[in-house]
């Protein structure tokens, strides 16, 4: 026991280490973070005063970066409580390290998501008329329907694996003021069997609940633009293409966390080489589902060769949208597969150098679909051009800084490795799946072997199971 | 530390988010609650007369609460029967423009600097009035000049009365239809123009003439043309180097090499003279000099020759004659764009000739002449011995020896013998509205003006180039703000008088140019003012109308139908009276908006023909080298020509600057709103490497102006086209419009024989510019 | 219940522009600079498209004078989120501004791309302000807005003809394009009254509407005699 | 030394909080203020007791979408001559006399984008003018207050008469 509890006590140790230290790193990431949100703030006030004027936006091309942005951030935010919910509900043992960062991820990332739209808002003052007089037939209001409902469940998704943590920290940090917020958070929690079997219930059943609305939010997203009778736009497939694509660039976001959180946190031991592979090989996947999306689309799009469609595809292919579409392809399709198919390449440093390639690509997808459409409207009398200003990209710039901060600011307070998960995984996990791999086999291979692979993990039972019985 | 931060953060970030979030909610210009709005919402209609081009359109003025708050057409104006051109839309924009002289100003310090300072009416009028006493005093009377606009209204006989009397031959009015009337007057004997009778004509065969867009009775031919167009009995046939809007609604439209028209048209007269496809009746009865029109046409005009030198095919010129004489009645127009150039007044007269061929003179759907309105005539004037002295001296610009009868006043001569002081020096200009031409060519002799002229005075209501030159600025009023009349522009045939009625008090300190006259003129001594015995200019207006009811024709603007009976009954000899005094007329005449006489006498011969032998002139003195004069000399260095045409609704005048809603659509057609645009054939585009909306430079020898590259397949190859009067900035002002102007690109040549200048003859190049 | 809608005679048209200066004279829009033709932000309601076809010196050229269509079954409507852009009973696609959250969403939809966005607000001078129509509003910052068919005189004439107790004639409600088109290429009117000249326009085999594949049932039909390639 | 900063850290947040609020109540307090004082503290029931109809003074509210103000020269057709010694009817005559328009103020400020039609209320509609403007006439002292008419209130009325309920009916 003296040595479990010491195993323990360099997990909690290694895995409260970002909260109880900091370094100068620290100050120097989080300054220039708030000097790239200020300028963004700055740009905002400006916005607000002048009207939208101020960024490239014109007629016809009336959405640009902040469409853009919306749709990608929320994209992003399928990393995590997709991901999570799934590997939960599949039981995937390699998950308890990552759930938590990828949890992180969709709740603050949904937060900039909306920010974008209030932002692309004429009159942002009129954003309550939404509910005030909402029109349910227009699909902007199914988003912010299903968008508030995924927002308030990942966030319930979120906090309810942290409190065994918190409950932790507040033991941890009792007496300072730090102890105090941790006191509220925990909701009083003291880790009876009776709680524990709630928490348990309530994780699972969130994790179930979670899938459906996760799909669904992206799925709506992507009606905002199916729902319309603009070329490539008014597309049957954008709805699962865009969850493809959302899932797909959540789990690259959800890689560089890692490698990130890995690397500056010192949690080597914790965010292990398996799980970038499994991870990596998920992206693999759904960079080649992604491009099969792709490939229909634009495929159906030119083989129907309906000019006004045609006239975005060419836009997108070879006109003026052609390198950014090029590029999304290489970073999308391409060098994911190159290196994520090759075992030898299949490495840390090469699933961050791919991951920030389909993230970059991601969103280059979002502009390529937006775009093209716009400047190439039915009537082929009208032709635009857009070119986004400062204040756009100061504004994009702040909303990727300061989602950068929070997360930092996240780890900098919560634990970004659940620890009582990973003392979970040692002592029911371990023990389960052996019991479930075991179960997967044909029962001969027992009778032959009596007392083989699985029986010594059977016969010493966990802590908790011990509570149990 | 690190929770400092955050606090700091919260609080910069609660500020910032609710600061901006207020300025914006609170939308204060937006929710009017401020006090001094209180309207009383009266609202009325104004019936006036527009004045944004020579047309003299009938409107409505919408007025509430004395804001003119917008234009309607009076359906009642028998020339525009309730419809209204862009530019009369537009109009109030010229009332309320911000350019708008508030009060008289005197210019201070440098004459060339603009700066100014602002004096009241009594000491400007105190300054003009005491300088030309001066001048008068001193016998030298005959110096001073006014340049105006020309227009067809009282104002004109008042100034030039005014002149009269003050004793000075000076009064000069730009005339861009001069070489038509010149045309007119050498092969009819009237100085004026001739109406034409589109309604009923079936073919027009347009020489370049902007009949839809640029001639003042535009809004009849529009209607005319929709009407027909509906029908389906009409058809036009539009022969111009560049697509204009004439060509594109045109049903056909045939590119020619410019200043080669009046040579398709002796082409064309050719055939009809050779096929015999002519009227032989008309031209035995009503013309002269046929035979040795023939007798030229037959031995000088080879129709290879001709297709060759137009550029037009052998067998096009062909089908137009043929079509020309079996769609009768038809009639073969040209404006004043055939005016700018070298030899205007040859290809107007061989063009005018086609219509005595086919014998569509005084004929309907040929050429007509208006009957003036019978306004009551002013009282003759008493000269005293000054101003008969003065007046005998020779005017300022004489006209230039020709073999023809000419009667033109071009700007060129006046402004350079001003300039030279030749045969005297001017000492005083008075400057009201003379016109785009004319304002483009003082600009460029600005420097020599004010060092020849030593007093100069505008009457412009705006800032403006004219204002830039003068000493003293007496700002007019819009025609908005005065009365005013309006007699209907020769090109129509029926008679029309418009009274413009004030729709609004004048704004700032703004005054009529017309009170200000006649209130000079009570400052100019006993003899002067009983030559101007009117207390204010309404009443000189009303005196004038007065005449419209004793002449027992015609009537008050009435609904289509009352107006079909009175022609009838008129076309009869039949006319009975409407009211039955002065006054009841003087009233329903202000409240419908005007008169007019709808029936036109045909077959008065004394009055088509005014010259000796009362027939028409065929004139058959022209050397053929002389028509394909327009072939300026090659030039490697500056191997495209430049077409320079006038936007719709903007020709000669200057006005449209300040109407940013009208000036904004003039480039609908090539996707422009404020831009200047060069027009490149694909061809030659291609070989200079240029791409449609690139950025070029346009060069001549005299200058170089940037503007947007538009490939258009409208234009020859050899040409580039480029817009006049087209301003750059919505509210121009400071001559910020005026570096791109094309005029400056003309190289000074003119037309010999009517000094009008030629823009067809300047050759440039075109390149790309770095940058935007 | 009337529907009204428009029928434009391209053959008569001649482009002169005096629909889209009247439109914008009746309805406050503001004239543009040259920042809004650098970055396409000009606001014109009615405006004159044309279509340059051939090679010189067989040159065709259409001019296509456009406002709101007034789709019977209007592509923005559906997705306004806030109502602020409903049809109204008489056909009318109306687009309220104070409603309007400026989201563009119905910009996007329309395949027309005939409604505008305020980007900024308004630039009127002092002295111009003076001829602002008090019937319609001025703009406000960050709203959608479009050819509403003049909907204030329709307004008018209806409260006029109550005041006279009659009933409410056709010709009384003209929108400010169609009163001043110079040729009569606009013709407007109650396209459910049988004895209407729009009704009979808009069913002889002149007539045709813009991009009548998608269904939007456009109120605006358009006449001529040649093919339209649009 | 950590004794000493956490009030100030507590001080500069309760500092902040309260800029941002008084900021807020600021804005609120400015745009609700609207008291005014007339020109001149009419008294409306002395005028209609003396047999004074609505339109002697507001002369345009059957013809056109503002009732008018009254001018100077209504006031000055009754009042030539001082009719009583009332301090108010003093004020009034130097106005008359001076020949300055008095600027009176307005109650019913309607936003913007509303069009009203006092015709299309009164002259068409028929509606009295007591439905809007309460018991103004009974009144002998100006009120003090603008008043802002709701939407819900024009919109009950409309549902109630039924009058035309279309959002561009009354929104210009």
């Amino acid at each position: 026991m003296d040595n479990k509890s010491d195993d323990y006590s360099k997990v909690e140790e290694d895995l409260l280490r970002p909260i109880t230290q900091t370094g100068r790193d620290f100050y120097v990431t989080v300054a220039i973070l708030l000097a790239i949100i200020s300028v963004g703030v700055f740009a905002w006030i400006i916005q607000l005063r002048e009207g939208l004027g101020v960024t490239g936006l014109n007629r016809p091309i009336f959405w640009g970066f902040y469409i853009t942005n919306f749709v990608f951030f929320i994209g992003i935010s399928h990393a995590g409580t997709l991901i999570s919910a799934i590997l939960r509900l599949a039981n995937a043992e390699w998950r308890r390290a990552i759930t938590r960062s990828a949890e992180v991820i969709t709740v603050l990332v949904l937060f900039f998501g909306v920010l974008n739209i209030i932002n692309d808002l004429g009159r942002p003052d009129r954003l309550l008329y939404t509910i005030f007089h909402g029109e349910f037939r227009s699909p902007l209001l199914w988003d912010v329907v299903s968008i508030s409902i995924y927002f308030i469940c990942s966030s319930i998704y979120l906090f309810l694996p942290l409190i065994p943590d918190i409950a932790l920290m507040r033991d941890k940090f009792k007496g300072t003021r730090k102890g105090k917020i941790y006191r509220i958070l925990a909701l009083g929690w003291k880790g009876t069997e009776k709680q524990w079997k709630i928490l348990g219930r309530a994780i699972s059943l969130m994790a179930v609940l979670v899938i459906p609305i996760a799909v669904s939010v992206h799925t709506v997203v992507s009606y905002v633009f199916a729902m319309t009778i603009q070329p490539m736009w008014h597309s049957t497939i954008f709805g699962p293409y865009f969850v493809t694509g959302a899932i797909f660039s959540g789990i690259a976001a959800l890689l560089i966390a890692m490698v990130i959180i890995r690397k500056s946190c010192h949690l080597q031991a914790y965010l292990k080489p398996v799980h970038f592979n499994n991870l990596g090989l998920l992206l693999l996947v759904m960079s080649l589902l992604w491009f099969y999306f792709t490939f229909t689309e634009n495929l159906t799009s030119f083989y129907g060769a309906e000019p006004s469609h045609l006239a975005v595809f060419y836009a997108k292919l070879t006109g003026q949208y052609a390198p950014y579409f090029w590029v999304m392809v290489f970073l999308c399709f391409i060098l994911p597969v190159a290196v994520l198919s090759n075992r030898k390449t299949r490495t840390i440093s090469g699933i961050f150098l791919v991951s920030c390639g389909v993230i970059v690509g991601m969103w280059l997808e979002r502009y390529t679909i937006v775009l093209p459409t716009l400047i190439n409207p039915r009537l082929p009398i009208e032709r635009g051009t857009y070119t986004p200003t400062w204040v756009e990209l100061a504004i994009t710039a702040a909303c990727f800084a300061a989602f950068i901060l929070l997360y930092i600011l996240f780890v900098k307070a919560f634990p970004i490795v659940s620890i009582w998960e990973i003392k979970e995984g040692k002592e029911v996990g371990v023990e389960e799946t052996a019991e479930r791999v075991k179960s997967y086999l044909p029962d001969t291979v027992f009778e032959k072997k009596s007392g083989g692979l699985g029986a010594n993990e059977i016969n010493s039972p966990s802590k908790r199971e011990n509570d149990h019985e | 530390m690190a929770i400092k931060r955050r606090d700091f953060l919260k609080i910069g970030g609660g500020l910032s988010l609710s600061l901006p979030l207020y300025t914006c909610i609170s939308d204060k210009s937006y929710n009017s609650t401020s006090k001094s709005n209180w309207l009383a919402g009266v609202e009325q209609w104004v019936p006036s007369v527009c004045q944004a081009c020579p047309g003299g359109c009938g409107i409505m003025v919408r007025v509430i609460d004395d804001r003119a708050v917008k234009i309607e057409g009076n359906p009642l104006h028998p020339l525009n029967k309730g419809k209204v051109c862009p530019k009369g839309q537009a109009g109030l924009q010229l009332l309320y423009s911000p350019e708008r002289v508030r009060g008289p100003l005197k210019k201070v310090g440098d004459r060339n600097e603009e700066r100014w300072e602002t004096i009241s009416w009594d000491e400007a009028l105190n300054t003009v009035s005491t300088k030309l006493q001066q001048l008068r005093e001193s016998g030298k009377s005959h110096t001073v000049a006014f340049a105006g606009k020309n227009q067809q209204n009282t104002t004109d006989e008042l100034v030039s009365r005014f002149f009269e009397v003050y004793g000075s031959p000076n009064f000069f009015k730009f005339d861009e239809w001069a070489a038509l009337k010149n045309a007119y007057f050498v092969s009819q004997g009237i100085y004026d123009l001739m109406a034409v009778d589109l309604k009923n004509s079936r073919l027009i065969l347009s020489f370049g003439a902007n009949f839809l867009s640029n001639w003042p009775n535009v809004m009849e031919n529009q209607r005319i043309y929709g009407e027909k167009r509906a029908e389906g009995d009409l058809k036009i046939i539009q022969i111009e180097p560049r697509f204009s809007i004439e060509a594109s609604r045109a049903d056909k439209w045939i590119p020619i090499n410019r200043g080669s028209e009046g040579l398709l048209a002796l082409g064309i007269a050719s055939v009809l003279i050779k096929e015999r496809l002519f009227n032989q009746a008309f031209v035995e009865r009503f013309t002269s000099q046929f035979n040795e029109f023939r007798s030229f046409i037959l031995q000088n005009i080879s129709l290879d020759q001709v297709s060759e030198m137009t550029g037009v095919p052998l067998s096009s010129i062909i089908e137009i004659a043929k079509e020309f004489h079996t769609r009768h009645p038809a009639v073969a127009v040209s404006d004043f764009n055939l005016s700018y150039s070298a030899n205007s007044l040859f290809n107007i007269l061989a063009v005018h000739s086609l219509n005595a061929l086919a014998g569509n003179i005084d004929s309907p759907g040929g050429f007509l002449r208006q009957r003036q309105a019978p306004v009551t005539e002013l009282p003759p004037v008493t000269l005293d011995s000054v101003a008969k002295k003065a007046l005998s001296e020779e005017e300022h610009w004489g006209t230039t020896e020709s073999d023809l009868p000419l009667r033109s006043k071009n700007t060129k001569d006046m402004i350079d013998s001003m300039v030279n002081k030749s045969p005297y020096g001017i000492n005083c200009l008075f400057l009201s509205s003379p016109g785009y031409q004319f304002v483009s060519y003082i600009q460029k002799k600005k420097a020599e003006i004010l060092g020849s002229i030593p007093f100069i005075v505008s009457f412009s209501p705006f800032m403006d180039e004219t204002s830039s030159l003068a000493d003293l600025i007496l700002p007019d009023t819009t025609f908005y703000e005065k009365w005013q009349d309006h007699h209907s522009s020769p090109l129509s045939k029926i008679p029309i008088v418009g009274i413009s009625k004030p729709v609004i008090q004048p704004l700032y300190q703004s005054r009529p140019l017309e009170s200000t006259l006649l209130t000079l003129a009570r400052t100019m001594g006993e003899d002067f003012a009983q030559n101007f015995p009117w207390s204010d200019y309404k009443e000189l207006l009303l005196y004038r109308m007065k005449g419209l009811f004793r002449a027992k024709k015609g009537s008050i603007f009435s609904s289509s139908y009352e107006e079909a009976q009175l022609r009838i009954l008129e076309e009869r000899g039949w006319w009975t009276p409407q009211h039955n005094s002065e006054d009841a007329f003087i009233k329903d005449l202000l409240e419908k908006g005007g008169w007019q006489d709808p029936s036109y006498h045909f077959n008065e011969r004394s009055f088509v023909y005014q010259n000796n032998s009362q027939r028409f002139v065929f004139v058959s003195s022209f050397e053929i080298e002389d028509v394909g004069s327009n072939e300026s000399q090659e030039n490697e260095d500056y191997p495209l020509r430049l077409f320079l045409f006038d936007l719709p609704f903007t020709s000669s005048d200057s006005s449209s600057k300040n109407m940013p809603w009208y000036q904004e659509n003039l480039g609908f057609r090539f996707g422009i709103l404020w831009k200047i645009w060069v027009e490149v054939n694909p061809e030659t585009a291609g070989a200079l490497g240029i791409r449609d909306k690139d950025i070029v430079w346009v060069e001549s020898p005299q200058g170089r102006i940037k503007a947007v590259a538009r490939i258009f397949p409208g234009i020859g190859p050899e040409i580039v086209g480029m817009p006049l009067n087209k301003t750059e900035h919505p509210l121009a002002s400071k001559g910020e419009t005026d570096i791109n102007d094309p005029l400056h690109l003309l190289e000074e040549t003119y037309d010999e024989r009517t000094g009008i200048p030629d823009r067809m003859s300047t050759r440039v190049k075109i390149y790309k510019a770095r940058g935007r | 219940m009337r529907k009204w809608g428009m029928v434009i005679d391209l053959d008569r048209c001649t482009g002169c522009q005096a629909c889209v200066v009247a439109c914008k004279a009746e309805n406050n829009v503001v004239f543009s600079d040259p920042t809004q033709e650098e970055t396409h932000r000009a606001i014109s309601w009615m405006s004159v498209l044309t279509v340059l076809e051939g090679e010189y010196p067989d040159v065709k050229e259409s001019y296509i004078p456009r406002p709101c269509m007034h789709c019977e079954n209007p592509p923005c409507v559906k997705v306004c989120p806030v109502g602020a852009t409903y049809k109204n009973p008489e056909g009318i696609v109306a687009q309220v501004y104070t409603r309007c959250i400026g989201c563009r969403y119905c910009t996007n939809n329309c395949p027309y791309t005939l409604k505008y966005f305020n980007y900024y607000r308004p630039r009127w001078s002092n002295e111009m302000k003076n001829l602002l129509n008090p019937d319609v509003s001025k703009r406000q910052v960050g709203v959608v807005e479009k050819c509403s068919f003049c909907h204030h005189r329709l307004q008018k004439a209806k409260e006029d003809a109550r005041f006279e107790k009659r009933e409410l004639r056709e010709e009384d409600y003209v929108p400010a394009c169609v009163q001043t088109c110079p040729t009569g290429a606009l013709i407007f009117g109650d396209l459910q009254n049988p004895k209407s000249e729009v009704h009979r326009l808009s069913k002889i085999s002149r007539a045709f509407r813009l991009l009548e594949e998608l269904g939007t049932e456009p109120q605006v039909f358009y006449l001529t005699e040649g093919e339209w390639h649009g | 030394m950590k004794k000493l900063r956490k009030p100030k850290k507590l001080g500069l947040v309760l500092v902040g909080l309260t800029l941002v609020v008084s900021v807020f109540l600021l804005v609120i307090l400015i745009d609700s203020w609207g008291g005014i004082t007339q020109p001149l503290p009419f008294n409306h029931k002395i005028h209609t007791d003396n047999g004074l109809a609505c339109e002697d003074c507001h002369p345009n509210f059957m013809e056109y979408a503002s009732s008018g103000r009254p001018e100077l020269e209504i006031c000055a057709s009754c009042h030539e001559e001082a009719l009583t010694e009332s301090e108010e009817e003093k004020r009034l005559m130097e106005y008359i006399q001076d020949g300055n328009e008095i600027d009176w103020v307005r109650l019913y400020r309607i936003p913007e984008d509303v069009y009203f039609s006092h015709r299309r209320h009164v002259a068409v509609g028929n509606v009295e003018c007591a439905v809007c403007h309460g018991d103004i006439v009974e009144s002998t002292r100006p009120p003090s207050k603008v008043r802002k008419i709701s939407m819900e209130k024009c919109m009950d009325c409309h549902e109630d008469q039924e009058a035309n309920n279309d959002c561009i009916a009354c929104h210009r």
